[in-house]
């Protein structure tokens, strides 16, 4: 519950945050933290716009979307706290059910019939399927390591001692970081500012939503946001107290918000079809972990 | 990295402070004022490429003017221009700068429809539509964004697509051929929208007024929420007017 | 694999009931053949293990691999049969060497979960069939590019192809994520066990199963979007109409299985512990009171639970909505086009382009057939492009051994010359030779013994 | 050869024109092109007592010459075409079909241009564009605009996809057109027709305008004082920078560098503010004037612009520096959206387009007028013909037009620049004027009837023939690199449709 209640309360400004740093590395002022917050509310207040071509898919997809991402966050623990549901191989749960909702909102961008909402949906099938093994690998060599298939249990039982346990973990919040770029279609996959419809990716696919729906999608990508920052934050708060590990995690969301919005300042996006490249790298990086664990458990004879 | 950071330092802040009483650089030519002295009116009217300058009294359509300034140089010490960049209304009348009704043009606030403030203070997004024009609007809609006008420091953006949309920027003096994508792009705006005219090719058509190519029955079929002048509109210009409009007004 | 080749082919060809049943229970067939196999046998269970989970990843990953590239709404489904009998094979491959590694719970979900698929895959397998069966008897193609937006003319048929589509993905809240969860608990249980279970077997296994996962997810956006969603890409005479009820019953009665097994996992996991206990007998030491060990009886009741919960979850996200947007305007007009006033019909997403970004990087593993005409000059006059994807294995251990066979025999030919007498002569001889051979091999045998004895 | 050689800027009798058979026109100005040092500048046609008089100038850049011939045709005439010889001369006979109803019967793009109001075939609606097509099922068609994602113009772009790779690009044109052709003949005033001169297209105002100036001064027999014609120039140079800063923070804004995008932001606005330090507007609208200027250059101008200037340069190389050295920015430049020599001959491209792909092409060098005789413009020529030549001819150019302009303050001429009233319009004439925009040569064109009153004003921005390049160069290109394919060539709407 307390897990739930906490990235909520980060996702609330997280991607203001984004946008801020972003905003203050190129000389401007940028709005304020809770502008995201302020999209939405207008969006959930406002009327909506409806193509005749879609159908009822196109209605009740945003909603399983968002849902699907509150099911993901109710799975995610937050240090010494579970998450709502919590068994062994709930990640795998977690994965799913996101997965669930990447598929409904593909087949809600085709709904529209429009070319440019089916590339977007071509896209993000291809680079989500691509993305899939690196995050279950890493969890695996975690399992592996640990010998427990629950994220709760993973992260409390994880402890760092060994040189090799810090690259392993330096690596690891590398990936998921990526991984949570990738999956919030973000730089250096995508670029949700540049507002081409030829060059993006998430953006794209909800080029045809209005009004709530659009203010749910939104809402939901914020959350997903604040969701991967909060798996992030479980590597470095999952053993503390809770009066350390409740500002730590915001601290963490805090840091990982900068950085995604460092790295969309100071390089360029890459050409679509190096992105498939780039994510078959991590999940190199992430077999890396997992010789890693192989190498701290000492199974390489 | 080194070099980023020396980029950086020397980009520093580059936003200005305050849009709303931001000095224009320059010889800005805002909205004019019309001096007491008599000239030769006829010879003034004849003058203005658009026919923006009427006499008795004499008077200036801002949503004519082309800001060329020729009244100003031939006729000094009637016409004057100053560096007032606020110059939006949402009232056409309002545009008309006449001989002694000197005032500043502001918006009328019993003009605003309630939902605006309601829905868009802190947050608008605008949907841009070029139709016809000469490219520097868009130009100069596109400088609201840029780091030094930076207006999405208000929640103010313009998007991709008119369903995230809350409003309408037209520029241009809305072609034939423009007519009907820019009804398409009005539809599929979700309620509720506002319609703001950007430049004075989009207010009166300009130097385009009574082209046969135009068509701007459009017009015609929606209320304006806001008329910007200029040619180009200045981004200041437009800026403030955008937030005077959706600015949150204390119940009556 | 690579015994599958007929089966692409034999699917568009079946009427879709006969599909139905051919994939629910037919290919089962060897399944089976392989469960008794391990049942029958007493062997190194553990090297067994890794041959089927080794078979199993292949055919897995290339059976959804090439399904993606179909065109052909029927052999697209018929490569998702080759792909959910390695996932089955995963899980009976897992089992085996949880047999041999004296593993019960790996042994376990290992069978539990391979042989909840073979249900399961038998359900919704069953369900993509008849729907497909539906389109094909609306539109009378089986060519998905020529389809599309068949929702509005066939919501039930879509609704219930979706809904399969969803549980063959392995998606929560149906029945496919059970079975495939279990097998991931497997596959873990495998890597954390501490028993000699080689880690690079398993985390293959890993990759592979996600990579099915993914790839499914891929190919059925395709085949739901391209088929039932978007605008008609042709107008079909007569327009396609729904199908009768008497249709759309069993076809609902069939969902309701697979919800079933999706929310109340437990139920049928339970049914499934006599056939594992005999599986999980073979352990010496094995509990033999329940197959399936506590936790995991515990575990998929979990994720009955969150299936619910997560229907519940998305109910309410929707019932929100619906109350927040009631009074609210919603206008209907065209997709965002840009503002294009002209015909846009031709402006949407194809199959072929929708997976060509995939097929790229799977081209080097397939021999996919292309025919185009490039664009050329500075005004073109013409341009084509067609792709036939084929099964790489099907051509080189098939077609070709096929090939080559029917030209060695070709050289044969020349005895075949319509002359009587020849065939009297082709009789004499052979008769000959079945007297002589075995004389002759006597007489040897005779001659070796006679030098043995020496 | 029958042909009238003129110079830039010369107002010659109309008379004094050769009026040919069309097939011996068709045959002299196809074999003129055949060299690569000649290009066709304008190619039109207007009414001349019912019959249609096609006017086609060739410029010959090695000598500096233009090359003018015509011939008169009926109105619906089925014409041989000059394309079936050589596609550079496509868009103007597509162009004399839609106004005029002229067929031609081997033309392999007869096509639409603009859809003007008084076209020959009203029934040619932009709904209903042939566009070209590939039947097979597999591939899909994106149609891009009239209403583009960002706040830029109206254009549509057909593209025929092979999933992300584009198999061919049409572009549908036509959006933007106002009539400003006609308005010139309608508007009587000059201050009108300056200031129409000013809205063709918002980011060449000085260019078109100085090409009007200039036009209408040869026209009325006025030859321009040395501070006119320095104000002008700087004018030209100083657009030309803002222009190119601006394009690369918007190539860097396509590719989604951040910082690209804002530090060249924000360099440019400096040097727009200048023009409204100088002229009050931003865009240079008001500044050039025929016959004078309301805003001499002085002094204290110069040395603003040399403050701004000295400002600029170290952040500009700073950051160019960044930019073309940055391993992503390249990786999506290098190779993306390439013209081959041969592709750019064939089709005329001309200005910076031509340049990128070797093709030697800058009325600065060829038809210098007003200082750049004295500047002696030696153009930079790329080779690649890909985004990142383009990017980098800009860096250059900007660096070049700043030397330039540093050079011309050194020797400001002080004469005065106050407005002379001009003469009347030569009667019976024609005006040829080329002028060397930011983007590439502008030409603007007027026939004036017995009384000296215009009968005919056309105007040809760069971006009429490059439209063609933009579209080839994307061919076999992902789809995402569209944006910044389209945004290296920075061509014109509004120009074009006019």
């Amino acid at each position: 519950m307390l897990s739930l209640a906490m990235i909520f309360l980060a996702s609330l400004f997280f991607t203001g945050i984004v946008i801020r740093t972003k905003s203050l590395v190129s000389g401007r002022k940028g709005p304020g933290i809770f502008q995201p917050l302020k999209d939405v509310v207008r969006l959930f207040k406002k009327g909506a716009v409806f193509s005749q071509t879609t159908s009822f898919i196109f209605q009740v997809a945003p909603s399983i979307y968002f849902a699907s991402v509150v099911m993901a966050i109710l799975v995610v623990p937050v240090g010494q706290s579970k998450g709502l549901i919590s068994f062994d191989g709930d990640f795998v749960f977690f994965a799913y059910i996101l997965a669930l909702g990447k598929f409904f909102s593909i087949i809600s961008a085709l709904d529209t019939g429009s070319s440019f909402e089916g590339m977007g949906a071509s896209r993000e099938a291809l680079f989500s399927m691509l993305a899939e093994p690196a995050f279950f690998i890493t969890m695996g060599s975690f399992a592996l390591l640990t010998g427990h298939t629950s994220f709760h249990a993973i992260f409390t039982a994880l402890h760092f001692g060994s040189y090799v346990s810090y690259a392993l973990g330096t690596l690891a919040t590398f990936v998921l970081i990526m991984i949570a770029m990738i999956e919030n279609s973000r730089m250096p996959i995508d670029d949700p500012k540049t507002h081409l419809e030829l060059t993006m990716i998430h953006e794209v696919m909800i080029l045809d939503n209005s009004g709530f729906d659009l203010g749910l999608i939104l809402y939901a990508t914020n959350l997903k946001f604040a969701m991967y920052g909060a798996i992030i934050a479980n590597f470095f708060i999952s053993n503390l107290p809770l009066a350390l590990a409740v500002p730590l995690f915001f601290a963490v969301q805090f840091f990982f918000a900068v950085i995604a919005g460092l790295l969309e300042s100071f390089a360029a996006r890459f050409r679509m079809a190096h992105n498939a490249e780039f994510i078959y790298t991590l999940t190199s990086f992430s077999l890396l972990i997992f010789f890693g664990v192989l190498l701290l458990m000492g199974k390489f004879i | 990295m080194l070099d980023n950071l020396k980029i950086l330092f020397r980009q520093g802040k580059q936003y200005i402070p305050d849009v709303r009483t931001a000095a224009v650089p320059g010889i800005f030519r805002g909205r004019p004022e019309i001096l007491p002295a008599r000239v030769n009116e006829a010879e003034l009217t004849a003058l203005c490429p658009t026919g923006a300058i009427g006499a008795a009294p004499v008077r200036i359509d801002l949503g004519k003017c082309l800001f060329c300034g020729e009244c100003a140089f031939v006729f000094p010490d009637k016409i004057r221009f100053t560096t007032d960049y606020n110059m939006a209304t949402n009232e056409r009348q309002r545009l008309v700068v006449a001989e002694g009704a000197e005032m500043p043009v502001r918006l009328n606030p019993d003009l605003i429809r309630k939902e605006i403030s309601d829905y868009f203070s802190g947050s608008l997004k605008l949907r841009q539509v070029s139709a016809g024009g000469d490219n520097s609007c868009e130009m100069e809609l596109n400088a609201c964004g840029n780091v030094n006008f930076d207006m999405g420091r208000y929640g103010i953006e313009f998007v991709a697509s008119p369903r995230h949309a809350d409003g309408l920027v037209i520029t241009g003096p809305i072609t034939k051929n423009m007519a009907e994508p820019l009804q398409i792009c009005y539809e599929a705006i979700p309620d509720p929208k506002i319609i703001i005219l950007a430049g004075t090719d989009a207010i009166s058509g300009g130097i385009f007024e009574g082209s046969p190519a135009l068509d701007r029955r459009f017009l015609d079929r929606y209320p304006v929420d806001l008329y910007v002048p200029g040619n180009p509109v200045h981004p200041l210009t437009f800026i403030n007017g955008v937030l005077e409009l959706i600015r949150k007004r204390a119940k009556q | 694999m690579p015994f599958h080749t007929w089966l692409p082919h034999a699917h568009p060809a079946a009427p879709s009931h006969v599909s139905g049943i051919m994939s629910g229970v037919l290919i089962k067939i060897g399944i089976y053949g392989i469960l008794r196999m391990i049942l029958l046998i007493k062997t190194d269970y553990v090297t067994a293990g890794y041959i089927i989970l080794f078979a199993a990843v292949i055919s897995g990953i290339y059976g959804v691999m090439l399904a993606i590239l179909q065109h052909n709404l029927k052999t697209l489904l018929a490569y998702h049969s080759i792909e959910n009998i390695g996932i089955i094979g995963i899980g009976i491959g897992l089992g085996t060497i949880g047999i041999g590694a004296h593993n019960p719970m790996l042994a376990a979900l290992g069978f539990a979960g391979g042989m909840l698929h073979v249900l399961n895959h038998s359900l919704f397998k069953s369900l993509l069939f008849f729907s497909a069966g539906n389109v094909y008897q609306a539109t009378h193609t089986l060519n998905i590019e020529k389809m599309g937006g068949l929702i509005k003319k066939m919501p039930h048929t879509a609704s219930l192809f979706l809904l399969a589509a969803l549980a063959i993905c392995g998606l929560p809240p149906f029945n496919g994520f059970v079975s495939e969860f279990l097998i991931y608990s497997g596959l873990y249980q495998g890597l954390g066990n501490q028993s000699p279970v080689p880690l690079f077997a398993i985390i293959a296994s890993l990759f592979g199963l996600v990579l099915i996962g993914g790839l499914a997810l891929l190919c059925f956006t395709k085949a739901f979007g391209i088929v039932f969603l978007g605008t008609p890409r042709r107008v079909f005479v007569p327009a396609p109409v729904e199908a009768s009820w008497g249709k759309l019953v069993p076809m609902y009665a069939t969902l309701a299985l697979i919800m079933g097994i999706g929310l109340f996992p437990g139920v049928f996991l339970q049914a499934l512990s006599a056939p594992v206990a005999a599986f999980t007998a073979k352990i010496p030491g094995a509990p033999q009171v329940s197959a399936i060990p506590e936790n995991a009886s515990r575990l998929v009741a979990n994720i009955g639970w969150c299936a619910a919960g997560f229907i519940a979850l998305a109910g309410l996200v929707f019932f929100i909505r619906q109350k927040a947007t009631g009074r609210k305007p919603a206008s209907v007009s065209g997709t965002w086009g840009c503002g294009y006033v002209g015909d846009a019909s031709r402006m949407q997403y194809s199959a072929g382009s929708f997976i060509r970004s995939y097929r790229k990087l799977a081209e080097p593993l397939f021999s996919i057939h292309k025919k185009k005409r490039p664009v050329e000059g500075i005004f073109p006059v013409d341009g084509w492009q067609e792709t036939h994807p084929y099964d790489a294995l099907e051509e080189w251990l098939i077609d070709r051994p096929l090939r080559k066979l029917k030209h060695f025999m070709g050289k044969f030919q020349f005895l075949q010359n319509g002359n009587p007498q020849f065939y009297v002569l082709y009789g004499i001889v052979f008769i000959t030779l079945v007297i002589l051979v075995p004389l002759v091999v006597d007489n040897m045998y005779a001659l070796l013994d006679f030098l043995n004895q020496l | 050869m029958d042909n009238l050689i003129i110079k830039n800027h010369e107002t010659v009798p109309l008379a004094s024109i050769p009026v040919l058979e069309y097939d011996k026109f068709l045959a002299q100005n196809t074999v003129l092109l055949a060299e690569e040092r000649r290009h066709c500048v304008q190619y039109y046609g207007f009414l001349q007592s019912g019959m249609v008089q096609l006017l086609c100038c060739i410029a010959d850049d090695m000598h500096g010459t233009i090359l003018v011939s015509s011939a008169l045709v009926g109105k619906k005439q089925i014409l041989p075409s000059f394309t079936a010889h050589r596609p550079a001369f496509h868009k103007f006979e597509r162009e004399i079909h839609e106004n005029f109803g002229i067929a031609y019967a081997d033309h392999p793009w007869l096509k639409p241009v603009r859809y003007p109001f008084d076209r020959a075939r009203p029934q040619n609606d932009i709904a209903n564009y042939p566009f070209f097509q590939i039947g097979s099922e597999e591939l899909h068609e994106v149609g891009v605009g009239p209403i583009h994602a960002g706040v830029i113009e109206p254009g549509h772009f057909r593209f025929v996809c092979n999933g992300e790779q584009i198999l061919h690009l049409e572009i549908q044109l036509g959006f933007q057109h106002r009539g400003v052709e006609r308005l010139f003949l309608a508007k009587q005033h000059l201050l009108q027709r300056t200031v129409l001169a000013e809205s063709i297209a918002g980011d060449t105002v000085a260019g078109h305008s100085v090409a009007f100036a200039n036009l209408w001064e040869s026209l009325c027999g006025f030859r321009a004082g040395a501070g006119l014609q320095f104000a002008r120039t700087l004018a030209l140079e100083l657009e030309r920078i803002a222009v190119h800063t601006g394009d690369l923070s918007a190539l860097c804004t396509d590719v989604a560098y951040q910082l690209g995008s804002a530090v060249f932001g924000r360099l440019r606005t400096p040097l727009i503010n200048y023009f409204q330090i100088w002229c009050g507007n931003r865009f240079a609208k008001g500044l050039i004037r025929a016959g004078g200027s309301h805003f001499p250059f002085n002094e204290s101008l110069a040395e603003q612009l040399l403050e701004m200037l000295d400002a600029f340069e170290p952040d500009f190389d700073a950051m160019c520096e960044e930019t073309f050295t940055l391993p992503t920015v390249l990786a999506r430049f290098e190779k993306t959206g390439v013209v081959t020599h041969d592709q750019a001959v064939a089709i005329g491209t001309v200005g910076m387009a031509a340049r990128v792909s070797g093709l030697n092409r800058d009325i600065r060098a060829s038809h210098p007028h007003d200082f750049y005789p004295v500047l002696q413009h030696q153009p930079i020529i790329k080779h690649h013909g890909d985004v990142y030549s383009r990017a980098q001819l800009r860096r250059r150019e900007i660096k070049q037009s700043i030397g330039y302009i540093r050079h011309l303050l050194k020797h400001m001429p002080l004469d005065s620049a106050t407005p002379e009233p001009l003469g009347q319009p030569a009667p019976e004439s024609l005006t040829l004027s080329l002028t060397e925009g930011w983007r590439g040569e502008i030409c603007h064109c007027a026939v004036t009837g017995v009384r000296g009153e215009l009968v005919h004003y056309k105007v040809k921005d760069p971006s009429f023939h490059n439209w063609l390049a933009l579209a080839l160069a994307v061919r076999n290109n992902e789809i995402s690199d569209f944006p910044v394919c389209n945004k290296s060539f920075d061509l014109s709407y509004c120009g074009h449709d006019l």
